[in-house]
């Protein structure tokens, strides 16, 4: 698919009942390529115009056993005529490839939901590998609560390909695109965009192209003419600002934010990072990215890689590393020196399940205070958070021209779910990006060189780098010396360098854009978020609204500094509620902060937060209760 | 390490261009002064400017180093140095980049750093400052302290066996190993030399003696009366001859075992083959395995080898770094931002 | 000096003027011995039945040159008929054996104070080293503004020690013992202690014994007959509690602390630790105590400290590990898996000025917030902090206690200030403290063992270790089912899970025994404080009380879960004030827990708080003022 | 590591009394089944009770391994296995304990750790899986990926070096070191019977499939076709032989330098010295260095020594360890806790 005007559906839409949004569920064994399916349900999805939020659930396991129900993956995505800001609660439809999947699965389904399952998979191995007695399907209580289509998926992928000499494996591991094409039907979504993927992909395997191609238009054929379906949808494109898009995932827009910023700064940059789960995507994009001067560096382990980003950054470089929570505790040792050094290296960290390795593969937002005070001593740094995958595009961006211009190291928080969840993307010009300003040293020193020397307004030091004639310096791990840089044990120069450290991260309070309130900027309750809960927390404020009731929300995007005008805000709501996936950091942040009485809510599940909890939070406040 | 050197923009530069401003602070007597004014002897030699000098430590006595450096320096944390010196050098591999590091820095916390910069084989020179004790948290055993050492934490003797520096570079795959001596001058500069030379990673361990916690542990090495004996110089290409003139020995190889045997001043009987039997044990630096057998030298049996024991070309990491960029760059053309946002699938949404 | 009732001080005491308490520091190079000499008299001190206060100073270089100002070092010590809290933040009497020593040391002096100098050390080259271009003996404002004595000490010493046969050089060393007989004597202390600690140390050295007995006597006898000194004062013994006193370190009571759990346990105890100032005494100290079944482990870095120390609480031994601040920072990975296997260990964390590297041999209290929050995600531990160097042991011993009996890890705070200061300890009787509760797992598991069934009481699970037939199972870092303990990716079990880790650490509040507050229980202004800075804040809130003025103080040893009763307490004065070494956590973390607009007062000089600027803050926040 | 038998408890055990009641998790067809197989075999060969082995290990698909063992067991954090090994085996001597590590997790982030235990020769098993990629972590190159590694974090191809766990072993001065392999049942389990039976440090290096993201890295040694010529198994006492019958090869040394020579089955001509010139190169497990030697031979032309490189007796760090505690004990009395809190000096007050 190239550039084109989103065409909508390509099928009939005669009877098609209209929908503002709906949310589907793949589901099946790991082998039974959901994510893919998945993924390219939310490409023609973005080619018909809806706005749409995914959520892929992976196992733990690389390659489960077949048919276990730890074995399981699954994609989920919204999408709509409106903004979608999350992957949704509940499930409109769901497609269940094997009993396991099933049984995982059936409980988010809405009654009354689409429930397409593989029929053929419900055979006596698979039923009791997910411990299933007796065939769900032939309990009729299913198909009273569900829309249940139990379909011959197998049966009919292996007719669809049969005579094109594929091996009985090959034929069957296109089933995933029979599905696809029936769920395409169902809800009008053009295949086309599909059709030209396949092509791309199998250009050198023409049997497994027109397999997979023969499977897809089989499904959306079988949808079609078999007429099961009592209904088919229709969503109409969503208003979005104009532009050109892209789908994309937070950990893919990270790594274009840093890439962005390092051209815009003129400078390379070394991304080093040790793999981990979910923060290895970046290193993998990053490391395609050579002929940017993006300088990708797999070190030994996470400490070596802090070490590295650090080295570059007094090379004059831009010393980035990203990782997950158990990496950056190992890096706190390294932020610190870095903290002294005055140097500016970014850290990414995705967060993820913990505590220690925890739940790698699942979300959480529980690393805020780790970011803000996991170091020794007064260790002060900037500490950004990213809304939406898209936008952790520009926070990388912002963290990268913030730790440049305050010589200062910054920490971004993303996490499980932005790293891998994606949305409809506006293409940014990078023109309009705010300029990245380096701290350029005097061109010579008169006398000796002051490293310490402090810009008046930003309290940046001077970015000196080896290279630099007459600029010799040497810095270190030891305190040192107000503007000359040496090392000093003096007492009150010591608290003076504290205060000053403290003072310059405060001074970038200065770059925050000022608070957008979703409602009015005074009344009753503020819910207040930082990360990935923005569209939960967003859509379940919309929903309160929408029935009538008073309640405004704010997000922040900035964690340390915090914003200017985030405590006057705070002083104009009688209660503020800070939904978190953590036992309540932020709430702690602004109770410290701004001595404000806020109430949590926290639900811990390795999961983003559902949109209904947060809104039967805000009622039960409202109404007077204490919060959860 | 490769030397970046452009002769004119340091012309003229002496020992004494190469001191900071700071004083000394190391305790009177110890072996730490003598390698720092050797570093500052031999740096002006090498026609690099002092701006694309640096010197990158880690902490311990020996890594106070680089403030007493008039170039750049980098005191930073316990055993990080080498990852720190790798950034540095991939920011700017113009540099000419020297790590200085302490037994405990390196080859304790930071062992693993250490190992991982020599199979890579980083355009560096590390010097490894081996005074076999805690320094700078005054006096504690060290994994080069000999077994049964005791220490302010052992004081019923270490358990530990030691770890020789030498023998763990080389099982790193280290493309430049050395070892000389705080107390001899000509042989340490000489030493560092070689080091700067090399390029990839130079592994020179320096055997430093700390007069307050662990004084004379290597006077054995050091000592008019038995130094002769106890050390054999290096020299590539000439047989390992030691011991004092009129009681000159050699080593010989019996396969693997080595053997002293009486030398007489001139002889090269049999010395052809590098460590070819029969004959005289014959130094080739380029040799691993004969690296491998001189670093299973101990005293008192066998003497201490002094000199560069491994000098072998190997694929340099920065160097195949770039390259790799460049190659890159000139395939796919320098990055296009606009290409790169934009991505395989765009869709436009129009004003409506 | 053994056993004995104190005998007092052993001159005449005839025209000596009565003092309640004297603060004296002897200063000079590192080579003088001035910690010796500060240590001897405390020693004389406390055996004269005094209440004592130590402050030890050591230059960061091992052996710094002779005559540097950086190379001075200094030991401080008050002492009183009354109650000793602090080291005195001014000085009555300073001792300065060179030019750089009574360069760096001099402003301290009270005006009118004594002051002493070895004149023989003011020649040219250590004046010009310490930066001085005109001798200051010879300025007669000094002697204006100080009660100046210029004793040539050096060679009032040779002479002493002369016919001896020592050489220059070691009869130059015993001019320390000349200034502590003359300071015994002007403080009317007993020197008997300190010539029986001669005859021991130089027992096998009979010249340099008769040599230091000489010069001390010798200085002890000239400011006797000299009569230079226009009074001499004395200071009645303290009125301390009845029993058997010994003087003890910080870093020591730590140490015996730890072997006391041990053998009450009736555990062997391992030692993990990699040396760093200021820890590194306590593994000194450890080492020597084998026969206690005491495992000392020196490791190749602080990680392998943790993970031995994990390792050991696996196998049944006492865990414990001993580092600093930038130490600490590197446990967080190993402590996050001892908070998910619930593995009773305790890492002691000697803090010290920071960031990084910061101020290695100075105090700070600063890690706080690490200890707290310095893990990747929701990885709640006990926190304790011992208030004096006596009070490290009986915090040592909780730390275990409470480890062992809640089955989580525990992080003491001691610094550098409490590690190396002394004070008289009154040693306890082991069978008073209270008894060490181990998690005995059922004798043979009927069935399958459950490693994660809690008991009902503390939530602790079993301590079920190798080498019990029928308990074997396997533990691990990722998130476990809830009694089982097996691998669960279960989102509400994680949930579960995250509540009961928290709800465990709150259960130990239960030990926690009740507040005693310095003053009234409510009021105007209450002061907050927690580890060395309590006995500042004690005297300066004594004196401000002294003065009739209202304001009341409470002392928190326990950080983490805070004591039950603070927050009532908080509630009952209108302002709180948190003197700390840092920029407001204890602060921070009121402000978060109970809502209270504690207003903070931060000097970050790595030294000890001075008394007088509490009472100020104290003053100013009962005038009126906002905090500084 | 040495074996606390009691066969009595023991008595009876079998393979599937090794097994824990938790689903296998591998991918099917990952070379760790048939490790974990081979381990379950010879565990009750040992007559050790089950409670009192303990299986540790880091993280990686490796390091899932105890789960899958009816033993105790730890899964640790990455890298850290070693360190916790040692502290379990000082705080109970009596057990047996194995350390399960994979490539990255034993020398990439661990690699300090595991030079540290083997310097130290703590009494353990160490079965390092090297499959030559980060299985867990999805498939990128690890520090024995080959260089110009193609992989998702190297799309361009690894610049690195790799590391020879058995040189790195090698120089860390570790007491056993030996190489097997997954699909060699009969050679795994001998290798872990010798590995188990060594007192100190056991380092066993197994190459590993993963089948998912490096499969076939170690083809010529398991095919059919080319496993006989690629492979030298190692016997004390034996020549190296190796090659199909009919083209049976040995191995000599010329000088330091190996070469490949015909054999004809029951030659040991020349076999008496190890190692000695002239005749073949006669493999003594005693010998570190011929050890040296042995992993200094590289595919493809020289053969993979598999089975014990190397078998030393050296100190113990535990028996020393305890050792000391008890000479401590005997010379000074078992501990007592009040002349301890008294100290040297105390005084005191009474009711005034
Ligand atoms: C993370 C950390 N741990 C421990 C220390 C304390 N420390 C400083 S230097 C040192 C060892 C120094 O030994 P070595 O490297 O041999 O240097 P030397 O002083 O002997 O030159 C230690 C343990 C530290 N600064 N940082
Ligand atoms: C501190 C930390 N960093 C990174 C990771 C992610 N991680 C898990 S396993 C692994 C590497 C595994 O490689 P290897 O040891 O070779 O084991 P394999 O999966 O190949 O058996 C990495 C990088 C982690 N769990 N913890
Ligand atoms: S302690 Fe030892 S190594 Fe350190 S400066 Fe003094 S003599 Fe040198
Ligand atoms: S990814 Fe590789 S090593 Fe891991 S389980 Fe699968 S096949 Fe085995
Ligand atoms: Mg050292
Ligand atoms: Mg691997």
């Amino acid at each position: 698919m190239t550039t084109s005007t989103s065409p909508g559906a390509s099928s009939s839409r005669g009877e098609r009942t209209p929908l503002v949004s709906a949310v589907v569920r793949f589901a099946g064994d790991s082998g039974d390529g959901m994510q893919l399916t998945g993924s390219q349900f939310a490409h023609e999805v973005a080619w018909a115009g809806n706005d749409l939020a995914t959520l892929p659930t992976f196992p733990a396991e690389i390659r489960a056993p077949a048919g276990t129900l730890y074995g399981v993956s699954s994609f989920q995505i919204q999408f709509g005529s409106v903004r979608v800001l999350t992957p949704g609660d509940r499930l409109d439809a769901l497609v269940a490839m094997n009993p396991a999947a099933l049984k995982v699965h059936l409980g988010d389904l809405e009654p009354g939901g689409l429930l397409i399952v593989n029929r053929n998979a419900f055979d006596q191995r698979n039923l009791a590998r997910a411990g299933y007695r007796d065939n769900p399907l032939e309990d009729p209580a299913l198909a009273e609560r569900y829309r249940l289509h139990a379909i011959e998926v197998s049966r009919l992928t292996h007719e669809a390909v049969a005579g094109l000499g594929l091996g009985h494996k090959d034929a069957e591991r296109c089933k995933n695109f029979f599905c696809l094409g029936l769920v395409s039907w169902v809800y009008g979504r053009p295949i086309e965009p599909t059709i030209e993927w396949l092509q791309r992909r199998f250009a050198r395997e023409p049997a497994l192209l027109e397999a997979n191609r023969r499977a897809l238009l089989a499904g959306h054929a079988f949808a079609e003419t078999a007429e099961i379906f009592g209904e088919a949808y229709r969503v109409e494109p969503a208003v979005l600002p104009p532009g050109t898009y892209r789908r994309i995932s937070g950990n893919q827009a990270l790594a274009l934010g840093l890439v962005t910023a390092a051209v815009r700064a003129g400078r390379p940059l070394l991304y080093g990072s040790y793999p981990i789960t979910p923060a290895s995507d970046i290193l993998h994009e990053m490391a395609r990215h050579r002929n940017f001067g993006v300088r990708p560096f797999q070190a030994e382990d996470e400490i070596a890689a802090m070490g590295a980003a650090i080295g570059a950054a007094f090379g004059g470089a831009i010393g980035v590393c990203g990782t997950s929570g158990p990496g950056l505790a190992l890096k706190a040792e390294g932020l610190g020196l870095a903290v002294m050094a005055e140097l500016p290296v970014v850290v990414i960290d995705v967060q993820r399940g913990g505590p220690s390795t925890g739940l790698p593969t699942r979300t959480e937002q529980a690393d805020l205070l780790q970011a803000l005070y996991g170091r020794n001593s007064e260790a002060p740094l900037i500490v950004l958070a990213p809304a939406t995958p898209g936008e952790c595009f520009q926070m990388a961006y912002e963290a990268v021209r913030l730790a440049l211009k305050y010589m200062v190291p910054a920490i971004l928080l993303s996490d499980g779910y932005l790293a891998n969840g994606s949305e409809p993307w506006r293409i940014p010009d990078p023109e309009e990006l705010p300029p990245i300003e380096v701290q350029q040293p005097p061109a010579a020193a008169a006398g000796r060189f002051a490293p310490y020397a402090r810009d008046e307004r930003t309290l940046a030091r001077p970015w000196a780098v080896p290279g630099m004639p007459g600029l010799e310096h040497r810095i270190g791990g030891l305190e040192k010396e107000h503007i000359s840089g040496n090392v000093s044990y003096d007492p009150d120069n010591h608290d003076l360098m504290v205060r000053l450290r403290e003072e310059k991260v405060r001074r970038a309070a200065a770059e925050i854009p000022p608070l957008e309130v979703q409602g009015e900027d005074a009344g009753q309750l503020l819910v207040v978020g930082w990360g990935s809960t923005y569209g939960a927390i967003r859509v379940a404020v919309e929903r309160v609204r929408a029935r009538g009731r008073a309640v405004s929300a704010v997000h922040l995007r900035y964690l340390n500094p915090l914003p200017p005008d985030l405590g006057p805000l705070l002083g104009r709501f009688r209660r503020v509620l800070v939904p978190e996936i953590n036992r309540g950091q932020l709430r702690r942040v602004l109770r410290a902060e701004f001595g404000c009485d806020a109430v949590g809510f926290h639900r811990v599940r390795g999961m983003p937060l559902a949109v209904g909890e947060i809104e039967q939070a805000i009622e039960a406040l409202l109404d007077g209760e204490a919060g959860a | 390490m490769s030397t970046a050197a452009t002769p004119a923009a340091s012309g003229g530069l002496s020992k004494k261009d190469f001191a900071s401003d700071q004083e000394v602070r190391w305790c009177p007597g110890c072996g730490d002064y003598a390698i720092l004014s050797a570093v500052q002897r031999v740096l002006p030699e090498l026609g690099i400017p002092r701006e694309k000098i640096v010197f990158i430590s880690g902490i311990g006595c020996s890594s106070r180093f680089p403030y007493y450096m008039n170039t750049y320096g980098f005191h930073t944390i316990h055993g990080r140095a080498p990852a720190i010196a790798t950034g540095l050098k991939l920011a700017n591999p113009e540099l000419t980049v020297f790590v200085v590091t302490g037994d405990g820095d390196g080859l304790s916390i930071g062992g693993n750093h250490l190992m991982h910069v020599l199979r890579r084989n980083v355009d560096l020179t590390i010097l490894l400052f081996n005074n076999r004790i805690y320094g700078l948290t005054k006096g504690q055993y060290s994994p080069t302290s000999e077994q049964g050492k005791v220490t302010k934490s052992t004081p019923y003797g270490s358990i530990d066996r030691p770890l020789d520096p030498v023998r763990v570079a080389l099982g790193a795959g280290a493309s430049f190993v050395a070892r000389t001596i705080d107390r001899n001058l000509p042989h340490l500069q000489e030493t560092l030399r070689r080091a700067v030379a090399h390029r990839g990673t130079s592994f020179v361990e320096i055997y430093q003696n700390c007069n307050i916690y662990n004084d004379g542990a290597f006077a054995p090495l050091t000592d008019k009366e038995t130094r002769e004996a106890a050390v054999v110089e290096l020299v590539h290409g000439r047989p390992l001859v030691f011991g004092r003139p009129g009681e000159r020995r050699a080593l010989r190889l019996r396969g693997l075992v080595p053997e002293v045997v009486p030398y007489a001043e001139g002889s090269t009987s049999g010395a052809e083959g590098g460590g070819a039997d029969g004959g005289l044990w014959v130094h080739d630096e380029h040799d691993r395995r004969l690296a491998l057998l001189l670093a299973e030298l101990e005293p008192p049996a066998m003497p201490v080898p002094m000199g560069v024991l491994l000098d072998l070309e190997a694929p340099e990491f920065i160097a195949a770094h770039m390259e790799q960029e460049r190659r890159v760059t000139q395939t796919q053309g320098p990055g296009d931002l606009e290409r790169l946002l934009r991505g395989p699938e765009t869709w436009t949404v129009r004003e409506s």
